[in-house]
């Protein structure tokens, strides 16, 4: 075992907070790997860079990267990041959080930030349920899916995500599943690069809590499950693209210029300060 | 012709105008460059202002999709280097205290106007009501210490807000506006000094390299020096319970212990330094009124009133509500026979004076809908209690 | 073209790769699997050793095999492996 | 006759009929006394005129024609000669000139069908010739005139195959200026030439005589080039082909500027297709240098990325242009064009299945294409001609001809046609770069044929190359050495030889391509015994497929070297240019005739058309003809209970005329056959064109498609006491009319049933299955049926005319 020379991504890791609280086979790993490997391949500032995100497994994901980053309370990452972003156009504002905090509990927030087209970048881990709560269902949750709170199966259809996105304005829309990390950390790059309102969706594996109730008990029976139903339809109709046990469109759904909330902001902040002189 | 010259920051002189309005003003003068807010009666034209004048000044306002976004939205702000507010009513205070919490917890310089309407629920909208005193200290769920000013008159509505910008720039700590609607919605004559005259407080800045830099190292008035994103401090906050680092300590009740207790001393030990209060006639009162907001104004003239025929009153306001001036009350407590409390609401402040009032007698003037007291309901309360 | 092919090109040797030095941090395996599962080159498999956190870390099978592709370091969940060009120069390094 | 009569009366005019009986030179008259037929001629009913003459053919013959149409008011022409798949166009031509409708002509077979297959039987020969002039009588008398409809004709063209050929035959129609879709499989334009290293005679490098025309089809405003592509299907007839193309990913996209970055990081090696293995490849490539287009390409089998998963993304990051898109997917492109050209080449033999070789076995033993990739600057020795056991330079070096040609082995009895040539060119090649290499060739024979061959030979020979005539039997290869032995006999010197080199290069052939049928089966086209592509006439038609608006180029249609392939791609150009600068063609007018008060609008025949050219329309209780999308196999008609509908030119009454016609005498001797234009028929001229022997018993009644043979002509031949009846189509999925030789199927098989329940020998009727290429089979069949027909008792005869209904 070599250990004298560092893991190359560690400079990005804070590394009190290492190890990471995750579940074995949790995705959420894989996420952060990817986010800072994209980070790494943009030579990001990292004073630039603000992460925030919300209550969950995947919301310990700001603290453990090495840069500006809050930890905000259930569902509000994205207003608060709203408040960041407007504060200070220069930062990189991202939000990683989970289905649950994004959509239940912080859904409104999601739709009014894709709306206005406010530049902050939203990576959304789907885990299928409530995690860090020992897995109760969710606004993701499968029909028929079983968790702690849908003993007899559940009973509720789970949001399509990227169609949300995009029906609500977002500029650029996509999804991938832990296991296309290469397509994942190069679709981040973009996103990074975006101006206005992105969103990235992450199928994840959740062996621990969602995968074990749902006969996928471990981390590679879910990711074998992605690499058997997941096709790549690049700008496909998002609506169409429900996931399934059959079926999990990935690919990028969305890619439009729209000039950015804080860019028409700032313009007409410096439009009224010129003097007006009528003729 | 040209006439849409642009305004300055601080509009300097006399002006003719209504509470919210000097409240909107007051935050621009104290360097507020960011408000986010939802519509609310009677707050509604805090925002109204803000949104015409914050441009202007080349700050940001928006409206965001409810109160809970606002403060949120005002936290971010605030940590990305903009001192920051929002103002709301009753309503919207409730759906902010989670956040208002996390703001305590990761110490959050930021201001919440509530101009306070009749409750509970959506109550009374267009009427006053001093009913969110409490909530305005405990409304959160958790232990912590905050700052509350009471605003009796326009004037103040403009004077206070600066200074809970400057309380909450030197404390890292939600400072909150408690006033109401009378208050927020009278129109008077308000004073703006001159920049010289004006006492502008910013947060303390570190003065530590980013790699020696702890953002919950507290200095030695328990604050800690305060970092912004984008500064090159790369640092973590968070609101669960963390060590000087802001990493996460959740198993870790010794840290729990250090940090809670420090968010409460920090406030608690600079009391004197914090708290607020307009004495008149007291040095031989018998009967002392005590009275904050638009009622102050009824009791000083119901004391006036007192006086000509010949009872000895005072008048004790408290412009500081949280922490409650509690040595003030103990103090005026010792000589007077009598103190007569009437506040718009069934019972909030009257609790903590009569918890420092200890054996004198403290009578209760309650007011609810509606106007305020008249000065004649509270001279009643003064000449019935005169012993 | 369907002639038969059979023989070993006669300029195999030029299509030499760079050597791969593969680094697992054994006590940082949580043990998924996945660095195992999805190499394309089986390079790895579960050791038998138990590390820190009570799982059977990857253990290399054969280093020569390793393209550098690094999907191992991209896929870990944990930080725990990662692959890089070995120098030439330092064949005395040992890995596990 | 009766049947004859009747129609007669129906025509307004009264029929009068001129024969001619045609000796072509002593190809007929050789075994067929053709005077005699023509006096028989004069005898048949509505023959105003009989003549037999020398070369019917010729100039004189044809005005011949000419002038008696005019002069003896002539309205039914009737020439016995050759088959009229031959010259059947040319008389016609003659009755149009002379103002008669050129369907008032017919035509009887007494060459191909007759002489040339009873050479040494003249009586006999003479009696089956006036049986087949009498054939060609009787259903002349029934003959109508017939417009024939004109359909147009796309002024594209499809060009299958992007070797020489195909490049050359592209360029030519797109300078002439039409359309063209080149379609290769390959990811690169450039096929065998652009592999090997020198051509025969010039010695001229090969790949820089071939990269500019590569380069001018990439360029080509006219043409559309789509390589990793394979058409994958072919609807529609001549003028009005409708095609499928399945254009397979390259994931590199056309941003690409082969600047070659990519394959330098790829993970990933195998040999490469091009250097015959010789030389390493990446999973992400060019085949070659000069690769047309540049745009590398992702073999997909290689790349370690699967499912949609990247894995490795190597190639990805060096690429700067980002020109790698691992989402690409197939797609089908469809075309319609005018034309088509098959251009497919052919594959080389492969060595390794001739164990007494060695190849496979010994790395000393070569092919001649390794011996290209070797000897070529390009390739992977960097044109060093080294062993590959040890790679030094050999001393000594053996090339072995015939290797895959000229065996009774393995059914390549055919010549290669480049072999001999090209080892003389490779044998030069190393003395040029390596004078005091010894050089041994084991031939059969040297064919040096062509223009400048010989002289080449002659330098080889000059420059001391060993030339011994004998195959090797066997190679021993010396364990240590890694050097061979060469047993066999010099049959010059009649003395055994056992030499020993360093190297031995074998001279592979050529054979089809091992996916031929896919074509085949996809343009409805025959081949031939070896499985090259048949020409419709190997004279007069060389480039042309049977089927209208297909042509061949190169390989496909038989070994040849570049020049031949060129000029042969050239021809097939000119000739789809001729159709196209037409632009519109006229079907011949054998599309069916229907009769509405007859029809029950049963659907029936609309269900066997393989075109859907017929409409059923129930509430008219009649079907409606597309006379431009009818294929004219006539199956519809053979399928019509009812008689509602017949095929033009083909009619019922014609051929039942045809048939009363042979069994008119002696029927109990006779076999009658219905054999389909394309392949059985075809294969019966081939028989005769072979000189095949075989018994004159048969009358053979030409169909356009089995599928025309309806159950009533079965009937009536049986009814009439006809010893045995044959039908003969071409092979299940090689039907010209798409499938419609399955209805032939259907119905010999249903009559098989009937003949049974009625307790007859089912054996009196056959079915064959045969190519045009078939004569041989078609030969035997018939001596077979000779056999058979002998045993027939003559009361087994009449019992069947009874159940027949005959008298």
């Amino acid at each position: 075992m070599m250990t004298e020379i560092e893991h190359p991504l560690s400079k990005y890791l804070r590394k009190a907070m290492m190890p990471h609280i995750w579940c074995s086979g949790c995705g959420n790993g894989i996420i952060l790997n990817c986010v800072v490997q994209a980070v790494d391949e943009l030579q990001m500032d990292l004073d630039k860079l603000v992460v925030v995100s919300g209550i969950g497994c995947i919301g310990r994901a700001a603290g453990y990267i090495n840069t500006n980053s809050f930890h905000t309370t259930h569902g509000r990452p994205i207003a608060l990041a709203t408040g960041v972003k407007l504060a200070n156009p220069n930062l990189e504002v991202v939000v990683i959080s989970g289905d649950g905090d994004l959509f239940a509990i912080g859904g409104n927030h999601f739709i009014h930030a894709a709306r206005r087209n406010i530049g902050i970048k939203v990576i959304c881990a789907n885990n299928f349920n409530y995690g860090m709560t020992g897995g109760q269902q969710g606004p993701t949750t499968p029909l028929e899916a079983l968790t702690t709170t849908t003993p007899y199966g559940n009973i509720e259809h789970p949001f399509n995500l990227v169609h949300l996105a995009a029906a609500s304005g977002a500029t650029y829309v996509a999804r991938w599943t832990t296991l296309h990390v290469r397509r994942l950390t190069q679709s981040i790059k973009r996103l990074l690069q975006k101006e206005g309102f992105g969103f990235i969706e992450v199928v994840s594996p959740c062996p621990e809590i969602f995968g074990r109730r749902n006969k996928m008990k471990t981390g590679l029976e879910m990711m074998e499950w992605f690499r058997r139903s997941s096709v790549v339809e690049n700008f496909s109709d998002p609506s169409k693209a429900e996931i399934t046990p059959e079926r999990i469109v990935v690919g990028e759904f969305v890619n439009i210029d729209k000039i950015s909330y804080e860019r028409l902001l700032h313009e007409k902040i410096a439009h009224i300060n010129e003097e007006k002189t009528w003729r | 012709m040209s006439n849409t010259v642009k305004r300055k920051a601080i509009l300097t002189g006399a002006h003719f105008m209504n509470g919210d309005f000097a409240c909107a003003e007051g935050a621009i003068v104290a360097g507020c460059r960011f408000f986010a807010g939802y519509p609310i009666t009677p707050a509604t034209e805090i925002a109204e202002r803000l949104a015409e004048r914050m441009p202007e000044v080349g700050g940001i306002y928006i409206q965001m999709e409810d109160e809970i976004a606002s403060i949120a939205a005002v936290i971010g702000a605030s940590y990305a280097g903009l001192k920051a507010m929002t103002a709301t009513s009753g309503p919207g205070f409730s759906l902010m205290q989670e956040n208002i919490g996390l703001a305590v917890m990761t110490e959050t310089p930021c201001v919440i106007v509530d101009v306070m309407r009749g409750g509970p629920s959506t109550g009374q909208p267009t009427l006053p009501g001093q009913q969110d005193v409490m909530q305005a200290k405990w409304g959160s769920h958790g232990d912590y210490e905050i700052i509350a000013l009471s605003p009796s008159s326009v004037q103040e509505m403009f004077d206070l807000t600066v200074e809970a910008f400057n309380m909450s720039e030197i404390y890292r700590v939600p400072t909150i506006l408690l006033a109401d609607e009378v208050v927020g919605h009278m129109w008077e004559k308000v004073v703006i000094p001159s920049p010289e005259n004006l006492k502008i407080v910013n947060r303390k800045r570190p003065n530590v390299s980013p790699e020696k830099y702890l953002p919950f190292m507290p200095d030695d008035n328990l604050v800690p020096p305060m970092a912004c994103f984008g500064e090159g401090f790369a640092f973590h906050a968070t609101g669960l319970t963390h060590d000087e680092h802001g990493y996460p300590q959740t198993q870790n009740s010794e840290v729990q212990e250090r940090l809670v207790r420090r968010l409460c001393d920090k406030i608690r030990k600079s009391v004197d330094k914090i708290v607020k209060v307009e004495e008149v006639m007291l040095e031989d009162a018998d009967v002392v009124v005590i009275a904050y907001g638009i009622v102050a104004r009824a009791a000083l003239s119901a004391v006036r009133k007192a006086r000509a025929e010949g009872i000895k009153a005072g008048l004790l306001r408290p412009i500081t509500l949280w922490p409650f001036p509690e040595k003030h009350v103990e103090k005026v407590a010792r000589r007077a026979k009598k103190i007569v409390v009437a506040e718009m609401n069934c019972g909030q402040i009257v609790r903590e004076v009569q918890r420092a009032a200890k054996e004198t007698p403290v009578m209760f003037l309650p007011k609810l809908g509606e106007d305020p007291h008249t000065p004649m309901e509270i001279f009643e309360g003064i000449r019935r209690n005169n012993p | 073209m369907p002639e038969r092919i059979w023989r070993k090109p006669l300029d195999s040797e030029k299509a030499k790769l760079p050597k791969a030095e593969i680094h697992i941090i054994r006590d940082q395996c949580k043990g998924c699997g996945y660095c195992i599962q999805y190499c394309p080159q089986k390079v790895l498999e579960e050791s038998n050793d138990i590390n820190a956190r009570g799982v059977h870390p990857p253990r290399v099978v054969d280093e020569s095999k390793c393209v550098l592709c690094s999907f191992c370091t991209s896929v870990c969940p944990d930080f725990a492996i990662f692959v890089i060009e070995k120098k030439e120069c330092k064949e005395n390094v040992k890995h596990g | 006759m009766v049947e004859g009569e009747k129609q007669k009366l129906e025509f307004s005019e009264e029929v009068r009929i001129g024969v001619y009986v045609c000796h072509c030179g002593l190809n007929i008259a050789g075994s067929v006394n053709c005077e005699e037929v023509a006096k028989f001629a004069s005898t048949l009913p509505h023959v105003v005129l009989a003549k037999d003459y020398r070369y019917t053919c010729s100039d004189q013959g044809q005005a011949m024609i000419k002038s008696d149409i005019k002069e003896h008011k002539l309205n039914r022409v009737v020439v016995a000669s050759c088959s009229p798949r031959l010259h059947e166009p040319t008389f016609r031509k003659v009755c149009e000139e002379a103002g008669l409708n050129k369907y008032l002509f017919e035509m009887a077979n007494i060459r191909e069908q007759c002489s040339w297959v009873h050479l040494y039987d003249r009586e006999a020969a003479t009696e089956k010739a006036k049986d087949l002039v009498k054939m060609a009588v009787a259903k002349a008398a029934l003959l109508q005139p017939l417009e024939e409809i004109e359909v147009p004709i796309l002024r594209k063209a499809l060009v299958i195959g992007g070797g020489v050929a195909g490049i050359q035959a592209a360029l030519d129609l797109a300078d002439t200026g039409y359309e063209v879709y080149l379609v290769e499989r390959e990811p690169s334009i450039g096929g065998m030439m652009a592999r090997i290293d020198k051509t025969f005679p010039t010695m001229d490098c090969s790949i820089c005589i071939l990269a500019p025309k590569m380069s001018d089809v990439g360029h080509h405003p006219n043409i559309e080039l789509l390589t990793n592509s394979e058409v994958i299907d072919v609807k529609g007839y001549i003028g009005n082909f409708h095609v499928k193309i399945l254009k397979k990913p390259r994931y590199v996209t056309k941003d690409c500027s082969a600047c070659g970055e990519c394959a330098k990081v790829c993970p990933v090696t195998a040999p490469n297709e091009f250097d015959a293995g010789l030389a390493i490849r990446h999973a992400i490539y060019t085949p070659f240098a000069q690769a047309v287009p540049a745009t590398y390409i992702i073999d997909t089998r290689l790349c370690l990325n699967k499912e949609g998963i990247i894995v490795c993304d190597k190639c990805i990051r060096a690429c700067e242009r980002q020109a790698i898109n691992f989402d690409m997917t197939p797609e089908t492109v469809e075309i319609d064009v005018g034309t088509i050209i098959v251009a497919t080449g052919a594959d080389v033999f492969d060595p390794s299945t001739l164990p007494n070789y060695g190849y496979g076995k010994y790395p000393n033993v070569i092919t001649s294409l390794e011996f290209e990739r070797l000897i070529n600057a390009g390739g992977p020795s960097g044109g060093h001609l080294i062993r590959p056991s040890d790679k030094q330079i050999p001393k000594r070096v053996a090339f072995v001809q015939c290797v895959g040609s000229r065996s009774n082995r393995n059914e390549r009895q055919y010549c290669s046609n480049v072999c001999c040539m090209n080892t003389i060119k490779d044998s030069l090649l190393i003395k040029e770069h390596w004078p005091e290499t010894e050089i041994y060739v084991f031939y059969v024979d040297i064919r040096a044929y062509g223009k400048g061959f010989e002289d080449l030979y002659r330098r080889a020979r000059e420059e001391g190359v060993k030339f011994i005539r004998g195959l090797p039997a066997e190679i021993i290869e010396d364990k240590k050495t890694r050097n061979l032995w060469l047993i066999g006999e010099n049959t010059l010197q009649k003395e055994l030889y056992k030499i020993n080199v360093d190297m031995v290069i074998l001279s592979v052939g050529l054979e089809p391509r091992k996916d031929s049928e896919i074509i085949q089966r996809l343009l409805t086209i025959s081949r031939t015994q070896y499985g090259f592509f048949l020409e419709a006439h190997p004279k007069l038609r060389p480039v042309d497929a049977a089927t209208g608006g297909i042509f061949f180029a190169g390989c496909a249609e038989a070994p040849k070297d570049i020049k031949d392939s060129v000029t042969q791609a050239s021809a097939a150009a000119a000739r789809a240019g001729i159709l196209m600068a037409k632009g519109k063609i006229a079907v011949e007018a054998i599309t069916p005739i229907t009769f509405p008060e007859k029809c029950k609008a049963c659907g029936l025949c609309t269900k066997v058309c393989p075109y859907n050219a017929l409409t059923l329309r129930k509430e008219l209780k009649r079907v409606e003809v597309i006379e431009a999308a009818c294929g004219g196999c006539g199956t519809c008609a053979a399928e019509c209970p009812f008689e509602a509908l017949t095929q033009k030119h083909f009619t019922d009454e014609q051929i039942l005329a045809q048939i009363d016609a042979v069994t008119e005498h002696e029927a109990h001797k006779k076999i009658v056959a219905f054999c389909c234009n394309w392949c059985a028929y075809a294969g019966a001229d081939f028989a005769g064109v072979s000189r095949m022997q075989y018994p004159p018993d048969v009358r053979i009644i030409r169909t356009m498609c089995s599928g025309r043979v309806s159950p009533k002509f079965i009937e009536r031949a049986f009814a009439r006491g006809a010893a045995a009846v044959l039908v003969a189509g071409c092979h299940p999925g090689d039907c010209h009319y798409i499938n419609a030789n399955y209805q032939t199927q259907k119905r010999v098989e249903r009559f098989w049933k009937r003949m049974e329940q009625l307790g007859l020998n089912k054996e009196r009727l056959q079915l064959l299955w045969a190519s045009a290429a078939e004569g041989e089979r078609i030969a035997s069949k018939i001596r077979e049926m000779h056999e058979m027909i002998r045993k027939i008792s003559l009361d087994e005869i009449e019992r069947t005319k009874k159940a027949f209904g005959g008298g």
